[in-house]
């Protein structure tokens, strides 16, 4: 592990003890979305379109509804009409994509929805649920989209950002352009231009939990919702605009969240259960099959990508220009704004434009997946950073080096950087053995980098001292990846008490303040700086129960290890447990909450070292040595830091090499099974070596950046990268499945 | 659905023929995906796991006997069966997970029909047969018989297999299964090739039997490949032409686990492996190498 | 539906239940019996998040039809620690951090439970195999191999 | 005077401006002026983006201060996963 800077003397934050919730999940006890029962539940089931594109003529429910056990049958029309109350223009694609009005606009697109006494029942009832549909013509790609007389999914869509606005409607739901100097001008110093173009396919988040939902209505218009996801608040934000219903009449409890990484952002079954259980009278369960949450949740766009980018002799990049396009899915909102903003963040560049297209197709609606847009953009640019490295002779982490972005430099995106740690994760893999280690036959080694922002947004946090000096930390943000751990560390640093006797809990959106959701990689910077600020209340408020006690002035208090001190030593230390005992004497229950809007994000930085092995006869590309360096600002939770960067790693690998959704030409998914849509197994990889790089973030208490995302950025171009050494092939399509490998194996003996 | 689990072949057979909508399932690995996916909505689940003499292994002086719902697990661990048969072996271990390994089972892999199934190939070069059992009785067929197309078999609706008869390896022989598969693991082969050498006392090839599974509507024989090995060496010259032969005698499609061109291409190099590895096992077995 | 009555012993006790005969052992157990730990990842035996024990076997329980465990002995992960003592697979899995979201352990624990039950001593390969019908989308399996190395190696007594 | 970037994709609303300087203390006041300035960019700005103020990014960043010296860049908002 690499460290840059010494840990300032922490007794708890850096260490590695056992999380608050382990205990749970490895015993079977922990409940998540699809384990609640509740007395008379019923459940439900989901009727989805067949279609890529079609008119919804007629829907009869007659039918379903007259089975035997069914208690309730739902369309569209059970909600409000979002277009026609004049909406914000997001919330009615939000109630459009958790179920159809007028239009399906992708395979799987939900049109109905039953409930029944058992999931036979359910399922049975879903099957007579009649949708007489008009067949419409499709787009797929963003090829066929974008392509002129492309089919429309939304008539009225003009697209935005491109001045004049055109007259005519399209599939481009947006232009985003970033542009600085003079792109001519630096093409023309430039020793070396390479230009290449990349295609990927969307993919999947691939979580092993399918999304579920447990709802239970009153007949006052309140209801209960439990299900696993990435945000309760945002879930119930979303689930009242599709409602129509005060966010304040749901109560949304978080269940234990089987895996998001931005999947689980979105709703998809939680209005629906609510009303299924609303017309039926009892509690309702909706869980999806494996195959539906292929079919109709969020993959990630798949893209096109053009990069001409230039070097001068000692490899100073000179002009880069970057086109691209990506699948927004069924609504607009693909993320090629933010693949605009990090494509070349890494770099110093003078002169670059970066052009980029939010086009919709008959795909289910993207969702965000982990650093969401930058890993194609990454996968792209860094394959030709990595072309122009071997044509100048240059080493390329040496090429990186020499055109890092570090503190100070204008990111290509805007505003100057404030400290960063690229260059430090840069340096931390040229230091590695990995670096140097022998390649055998067909072996190649394959240098990549990635830029994430994190985010901070909302966060808030309750702590309360119990009778005995032990703490409960709650917070709203669902623990993905173990963030409660995190939590308590820093809970623990603050109150100056053993980690162990701290209890972290994730309360509902009734019990504790809002906050955004588990995403951006934000919950250990923001919902920890918030659990931070209540602990410094806390502390606050001892001292001055401990002043009161003493009859002294708070300012000769001191807060030391648990204890209350006097400066001079003068009176006997009273620790967390004495003043918690007797807390009713010095005011009362102790207890701090805390509300931010977080400040202060820190960019998150990735350098990524692959191997491979390549069989040149067969295409299969093995991984065989792997190191990522990633700057962490601060590892409160070291553990479930190297866990995040071996996740979005291996998130990576699946990328680079196997996973695509795969349509026929009707627009059906062809390989929606874990069978078929092949994420990476225990025997495709080695260990996942990890430099925690920490350059600490100055604005935030302990030095966080964030980890969950921009570990898989890289990883997609490390690996290409690694192929080109090994086979002499690039790779600019992805997956780099066995098959088109081969094909360029061909083609290049040819 | 109603679940029955007969406890002979007789009570079984009888069963079949008098239940319209029967299927008959020993892991059921198959069934279910298929059943979940509505490709089938039988009356009535047969288990066949409690009839004793499909599940057991048994060996004498000429050939082996193994269950038609033996685990596939059960065959890997049977040290003497695996030495026996290795590529037979290592085909059967190769069906899913260690989870579907304890479920799975030679009538199955072979009774789902699927032109990729990997034990297949094996049982093809180890000129395998299967023990049906009918109404009428039991008769016997070869491995390579039972399947006509994908999904389609030349068994009744109420027959099953009970057993597989396997011919003891003659001396100087060896067997070996490859397959071709984007991850290591939890794939249907993209291509399977299966082989089968017996060596004359000089160590040139005296037989060679040569399969392919999942480049063609059923597992195919490659008989251009075993005429340029007999009598032979696995040189250059020989291998190249088993390579060139098996991709010949492809008849793939494209789908989303392969296109044709890589089909034939990667039986024509499977089979070559899988002739070379056969070889060595023969050699070794004989103390040659 | 027709609907089977199952007499089978589970996590070590004689339990009775009844289940349609379609149904799988997984939805059994988990509507039926109340155990919950299992969970269904796909429905299909490609994930293993539903692996449990039948007669000392591992196998997905998705696959499994109820009627099928009719005197059978059943494992799952909430009969894994002993009494109250974690297995050592669990006390590993906690100290080393293997698993983040927590999906997939009781499937991992069971799964490598059934490794270690039958090769004490496994090379990383052998655990990468064993383990290949459990996916992991968290954590990419380094922590998780590092555990089950280490419970090894506890349950040798080294 | 603070002085403001805009990303190329605003630029239709600032007649292709890149950057101009703007007196005010806090983003509110900022982004009042700019709707004086430009007609029609401070309603974009507050719907659609976020702010940096000298490198730092802010959501939702009403009231946060803006000195005299500070460096402002208004952002497309992204999606974290």
């Amino acid at each position: 592990m690499a460290i840059t800077e010494e840990n300032p003397g922490y007794k708890w934050v850096g260490t590695r003890p056992i999380r608050p919730d382990g205990l749970e999940k490895v015993t079977g006890k922990a409940q998540f979305g699809a384990d609640l029962m509740l007395p008379g539940m019923l459940f439900g089931k989901v009727v989805r379109s067949p279609h890529a594109h079609a008119r919804i003529v007629s829907i009869d429910t007659t039918a379903a509804e007259a089975m035997v056990g069914v208690k309730a049958v739902i369309t569209g029309s059970d909600f409000p009409d979002l277009a026609a109350n004049g909406a914000h223009a997001s919330d009615i694609d939000v109630a459009s994509n958790a179920i159809a009005r007028e239009k399906v606009l992708y395979e799987g697109h939900v049109v109905a929805a039953v409930a029944a006494t058992t999931r036979d029942q359910a399922e049975a009832a879903a099957k007579a649920v009649e949708v007489t549909y008009e067949v419409l013509p499709h787009v797929l790609t963003v090829d066929e989209a974008m392509a002129d007389g492309a089919p429309l999914l939304h008539e009225g869509m003009i697209t935005k950002g491109v001045d004049p606005a055109p007259e005519n409607p399209s599939n481009v739901a947006s232009k985003i352009l970033h542009e600085r100097g003079d792109l001519d001008q630096g093409f023309g110093e430039a020793h070396v231009v390479v230009e290449r173009e990349f295609t990927t396919k969307p993919v999947h988040q691939g979580y092993i939990e399918p999304h579920a939902a447990v709802a239970d209505a009153n007949t006052d218009g309140r209801a209960h919702i439990w299900c696993s996801s990435q945000g309760h608040f945002q879930m119930r934000a979303y689930s009242a605009t599709v409602l129509g219903v005060s966010p304040g009449n749901l109560k949304v409890t978080a269940a234990e969240i089987g895996g998001g990484f931005g999947g689980k952002t979105v709703i998809y079954l939680e209005p629906l259960a609510v009303r299924l259980s609303q017309r039926a009278g009892r509690p309702v369960k909706l869980v999806m099959d494996r195959d539906e949450v292929f079919r109709a949740t969020g993959p990630t766009s798949g893209t096109r990508i053009r990069v001409k980018m230039g070097v001068s002799e000692d490899g100073k990049i000179t002009a880069a220009e970057v086109w691209m396009a990506y699948e927004a899915g069924a609504f607009s909102g693909s993320p090629v704004g933010a693949a605009g903003m990090t494509a070349i963040a890494c770099y110093d560049i003078p002169n670059f434009v970066v052009e980029g297209y939010d086009v919709v197709c008959n795909k289910p609606r993207v969702a965000a997946y982990r650093a969401p847009g930058a890993p194609m953009a990454a996968f792209a640019v860094e394959s030709v950073l990595d072309e122009l490295a071997r044509d100048i002779g240059m080493d390329p982490i040496d090429i990186r080096l020499a055109n890092a972005a570090v503190e100070g430099t204008q990111a290509s995106y805007g505003p100057k950087f404030p400290r960063i740690g690229f260059v430090e994760t840069l340096e931390a893999i040229k230091d590695h053995p990995n670096y140097t280690a022998d390649l055998g036959p067909n072996q190649g080694r394959g240098v990549s980098a990635g830029f994430w922002f994190n985010a901070g947004m909302m966060s808030s946090a309750t702590v309360h001292i119990n009778e005995n000096g032990s703490a409960t930390v709650v917070t709203g943000s669902p623990d993905i990846g173990g963030s409660r751990q995190s939590m308590a560390l820093m809970a623990a640093e603050e109150l100056g008490i053993p980690y162990e006797s701290i209890k972290a809990v994730v309360a509902d959106t009734e019990t504790v303040g809002f906050n955004d959701v588990t995403g951006g990689s934000r919950v250990t910077l923001a919902t920890g700086a918030a659990v931070v600020d209540a602990c410094r209340i806390i502390v606050e408020d001892l001292r001055a129960r401990a002043a009161k006690t003493w009859d002294v002035e708070v300012d000769q208090v001191e807060w030391v290890e648990g204890q209350a001190q006097h400066v001079e030593g003068t009176q006997p230390p009273l620790s967390l447990n004495d003043l918690a005992a007797k807390s009713g004497r010095t005011g009362g229950p102790i207890s701090a909450n805390a509300s931010l809007n977080s400040r202060g994000v820190g960019a998150g930085f990735s350098t990524q070292l692959c191997d491979v092995e390549v069989d040149p006869e067969t295409g299969v590309t093995r991984v065989v040595r792997y190191l990522t360096a990633q700057d962490a600002g601060r590892a409160i939770s070291p553990d479930y830091v190297e866990g995040q960067m071996q996740g979005g790693v291996v998130q990576g690998i699946g990328w680079a090499l196997n996973e695509e959704y795969i349509h026929n030409p009707d627009g059906v998914m062809e390989n929606p099974s874990f069978l078929d849509y092949r994420i990476p197994v225990a025997s495709d990889l080695p260990m996942i070596d990890c430099a925690i790089v920490e350059v600490p973030n100055p604005a935030h208490p302990y030095g966080v950046r964030g980890v969950g995302e921009v570990g898989i950025v890289p990883p997609m171009a490390a690996v290409g990268n690694a192929i080109r050494d090994a086979i002499d092939v690039r790779m600019t399509d992805l997956p780099m499945s066995p098959v088109r490998i081969l094909e360029a194996l061909n083609e290049q003996s040819d | 659905m109603k679940y029955v689990a007969p406890s002979s072949v007789e009570e079984a057979t009888s069963l079949l023929s008098t239940s319209p909508s029967a299927q008959v399932f020993a892991g059921a690995t198959d069934v279910v995906p298929q059943l979940r996916a509505g490709r089938s909505a039988p009356e009535v689940l047969v288990d066949l796991k409690k009839i004793q003499e499909l599940v057991s292994i048994v060996k004498d002086d000429t050939k082996w006997t193994v269950g038609a719902a033996t685990p596939t697990a059960n065959l890997t661990e049977d040290q003497a069966f695996s030495e026996e048969f290795q590529g037979l072996s290592e085909a059967a271990g190769l069906i899913g997970s260690d989870q579907i390994q304890n479920r799975s089972s030679l009538g199955g892999n072979l009774c789902n029909g699927s032109p990729a199934a990997d034990s297949v190939p094996a049982m093809v070069v180890n000129g395998v047969r299967a023990v049906i059992a009918g109404p009428n009785g039991t008769r016997v067929l070869d491995v390579a018989e039972v399947v006509t197309g994908p999904g389609q078999l030349s068994l009744e609706d109420d027959e099953f297999i009970v057993e597989f008869e396997i011919d003891r390896m003659p001396e100087r022989s060896g067997d070996a299964y490859l397959r071709m598969i984007p991850r290591t693991e939890m794939d249907i082969a993209v291509v399977g090739a299966g082989a089968r050498v017996t060596l004359a006392e000089d160590g040139s090839i005296e037989e060679a039997i040569v399969a392919l599974g999942a480049v063609a509507p059923t597992v195919v024989r490659v008989p251009e490949a075993e005429a340029a090995l007999v009598g032979n060496t696995p040189n250059e010259q020989t291998l190249s032409a088993v390579a060139g032969a098996a991709s010949e005698v492809c008849n793939p499609i494209d789908d989303k686990r392969g296109t044709i061109a890589y089909r034939k291409q990667v039986a024509g190099v499977l089979a070559k492996r899988a002739v070379l590895i056969a070889v060595e096992r023969a050699q070794q077995r004989n103390g040659m190498k | 539906m027709a609907r089977t009555h199952i007499t089978a012993v589970v996590n070590g006790d004689e339990t009775e239940f009844l289940a349609e005969d379609g149904t799988s052992l997984l939805n059994a157990l988990r509507d039926e019996v109340g155990l919950t730990g299992a969970k269904e990842g796909c429905g299909t035996g490609d994930c293993g998040s539903c692996s449990v024990m039948i007669d000392d076997k591992v196998t997905t329980s998705c696959l499994v039809f109820a009627p099928e465990a009719n005197g059978a002995t059943i494992l799952t992960v909430e009969g894994l620690a002993d009494s109250g003592q974690l297995h050592p697979l669990q006390q590993c899995f906690l100290e080393g951090a293997a698993l983040q979201c927590g999906i997939c352990t009781p499937g991992f624990l069971i799964a490598a439970k059934a490794l270690l039950d039958k090769n004490p001593d496994p090379t990383e390969t052998e655990i990468r195999y064993a383990l290949a019908g459990n996916l992991c989308r968290c954590t990419g399996y380094d922590k998780i191999i590092r555990a089950v190395q280490e419970a090894a190696r506890e349950m040798r007594g080294q | 005077m603070a002085q403001v970037h805009f990303s190329a994709g605003l630029r239709d609303l600032t007649g292709g401006l890149a950057q101009v300087e703007v007196e005010a203390t806090t983003v509110r006041r900022l982004v009042a002026a700019l709707e004086e300035m430009f007609p029609g960019l401070g309603d974009r700005l507050s719907e659609a983006s976020s702010v940096a103020i000298n490198g730092e990014i802010f959501t939702d960043a009403e009231f946060e201060p803006v000195d005299s010296d500070s460096e402002v860049h208004f952002l497309d908002i992204f999606q974290g996963g």
